[in-house]
């Protein structure tokens, strides 16, 4: 069979439909910030910045760009009506006191177990750089990864067990890849949705963890 | 659309349940949320424990709560005082479970909990009734208590202004609690003079954002 | 001989000429409150209080009072120019964090080595309160204590090893009796000054601890 | 009267000794005190650990006082960024020593140190290399790392207003370290785009007050 995986655009596209109104939400640095463009533009959706603002609005109009008003990924952004600043101290109380509701995070690595490793290749000459990830994968209520389901060499991203260094343990709540919605539950992987086309066995191979699956994934 | 604002507040109370633990905002009267403790004593809820740095002043606000005999246990830090006559009374009766907390304890406990600590080593209270049966631990020299977070169902607390939002500005010396008592409940609910339009408070000046904030009521 | 005991507003008074311009002071309640009246006018001092508040003036006029302008003492007060106002968590962040440059608390009991007891007699039927006494003994840089020198019974308040519940673990910087200042040493305790036409011998018979005495105390 | 301003940034990090630790607020270049890194540069001190979130962008600030092989250390969440490359040649080199730090962890820790906690069981970085060799602790069925305080010796930060008392207001995200880096350490320096009269700033919107604050300049 033939299937066609779903573009960077669809798949934050598919994302945005799991966020409710209301959500506090925080999207990684890379594809999970794209996934702003496509909330409905009729719900009300908090998102925070962790260097220090919530209600982020988009990127400035050319010419309006504010070095002071930026959001974590350091490009220029904007900041809704009914925003607000605050320090570190504050904004890291948000993302690990459990007051985000949602943050959308990438991926090097992820584990049936929902270990999750995005930070540090490991390799000997790499200068690793954390950030805000383990916060955001200890702290928030749930945590969504965004990934490609197979790396460029085509390795499965979802495994057994993480060989890359951890961000968090046992810390994902979902994933969605270029093919697939994967719930991490105490019973393992369980596919929720896969794109058109794909079969099971398909996706299995490219995954190097058991996946179950649920009944609408044929 | 988000609006947190609830019409009544006893609309803002009516979730609280029996056996609750609940923040009370202010320090004495100034910052004391009396309408939404008023609406919590007709509301009924009882075995409560509350958080507050007081334990009641004559016998309004969380006085008159006492009074009512809602209240199974009280974290504070300055119960007694010439005029804290309900709770003396409960508290010489056996009534009323008392735990007593030095005040920056009792802040920084708060703290921890709003911003997901396990625990803190604190100066305070090292060598003092307070800390007995409690792990100390030496560091650098000076000596530490461990103390744990304290968190609540739900919070009460004053401001000033708020909007649709949540977020919250306060007045004066009646702020003391409230910002961080605000992060540390899993329901927030606050009692503002005034409901000002989204967009109304400045964004550099707003104290509690409103992620920290469930409901808020114009009293 | 005969000697004269400071009155309260003397012994106000001597602390308040100790406290130096650019401080940062949180003035206990009860007689370390009635200091703020005899500041040096022309200093520039910055009283702290617990509940919220930088740059505390004095008792507002008449009409004037606030109840959301109060100090640690729930008594009316007023701020300076330049003063401020904060939550609790950074009013103790002060307290705790080395901020506060003098603390002046009362007392129940001192010890030789700087403990401090004031705020539980310890009897059975007691309802102790402690506020942010312990705060201040562990946080501010230095505690002074304000104190008659006996009970009313007689009995003295500096003692070799308090009987009461303390407050703190050698805390005492200083202590301000209504008969001497004493400084607490590692060396023991130091008397600086006496009240006019007391002798050695009579100070020491009304303390609880031995006593040195530094050269200007005949 | 108390007037915490001086004349020029030089004069205002001249006090910086070899071998300092100095805070450095910023996130990325927001917030970033130019002026006083430069001054800094230009003052000559050395084997300085420095604290700030990233490790310089381009060939300014940071960057340059890192390219004047001032630094000896640098603890920070996020050094490696596209214009890092000062960082990242003297860090191939074995020039600099890193302690990297996740930002939760070193925001959290900065404020221990100003609030003068011991310690504290943190959630971030639990089972990962970041700790490695450190203290954990299970916690009602959470797990926990004990982290210690990061305090400094001088913290240089950036505001937008000031008065001579040292009270200061931010701007936008440029807030970030700035309020937690000046609790942290013994001397903060802030470089200010205004100097503004006392009593200019609304006391309910003071966010960093004077007593934090031992320096400032305008710039």
């Amino acid at each position: 069979m033939t299937y066609q995986p779903l573009s960077r655009d669809q798949l934050a596209a598919r994302v945005a439909r799991d966020i409710p109104e209301g959500s506090y939400v925080n999207l990684g640095i890379g594809l999970p910030t794209r996934i702003a463009n496509f909330l409905d533009p009729e719900k009300e959706i908090f998102l925070h910045s962790e260097n220090g603002l919530l209600g982020m609005g988009p990127a400035p109009a050319p010419g309006e760009e504010d070095p002071e008003l930026i959001n974590a990924g350091k490009e220029f952004v904007t900041l809704l009506t009914g925003g607000c600043y605050f320090h570190h101290g504050d904004s890291f109380t948000m993302m690990r006191g459990g007051h985000i509701d949602i943050c959308v995070l990438g991926a090097f690595q992820i584990a049936a177990n929902g270990d999750l490793a995005n930070w540090h290749t490991g390799a000997a000459d790499a200068i690793p750089a954390v950030g805000g990830a383990m916060d955001l994968a200890v702290g928030a209520r749930k945590v969504f990864v965004t990934t490609d389901h197979v790396t460029k060499k085509g390795e499965p991203k979802i495994v057994e067990r993480c060989s890359y260094p951890l961000t968090g343990v046992g810390c994902v709540d979902r994933i969605y890849t270029d093919l697939a919605v994967i719930d991490v539950t105490p019973q393992g992987l369980l596919v929720q949705e896969m794109v058109p086309g794909i079969t099971r066995e398909q996706l299995q191979a490219m995954t190097g963890a058991a996946l179950q699956f649920s009944a609408n994934c044929q | 659309m988000i609006d947190k604002t609830v019409a009544t507040a006893a609309d803002a109370v009516a979730q609280i349940y029996d056996g609750a633990t609940v923040m009370i905002g202010g320090f004495g009267s100034a910052g004391q949320p009396a309408e939404l403790i008023d609406a919590l004593i007709a509301q009924g809820a009882r075995e409560l424990t509350i958080v507050n740095n007081n334990a009641g002043n004559g016998d309004t606000g969380l006085a008159a709560l006492l009074k009512a005999r809602r209240v199974k246990k009280i974290i504070c830090s300055f119960p007694r005082q010439s005029d804290s006559y309900e709770f003396d009374a409960l508290y010489r009766a056996g009534e009323i479970e008392l735990e007593l907390v030095p005040q920056g304890n009792l802040a920084c406990r708060i703290q921890a909990a709003g911003s997901g600590l396990g625990a803190v080593f604190t100066p305070t209270g090292y060598g003092t009734l307070l800390a007995q049966g409690k792990e100390t631990r030496e560091i650098n020299g000076k000596h530490y208590v461990l103390e744990y977070p304290i968190s609540a169902d739900f919070a009460l607390i004053k401001a000033q202004q708020g909007d649709r939002w949540g977020n919250l500005v306060y007045r004066k010396t009646a702020r003391n609690f409230g910002p961080i008592m605000a992060a540390a409940a899993k329901v927030t609910i606050a009692q503002v003079s005034e409901i000002v339009a989204l967009g109304a408070l400045d964004p550099e000046q707003v104290v509690t954002p409103g992620i920290f904030v469930q409901q808020l009521v114009a009293v």
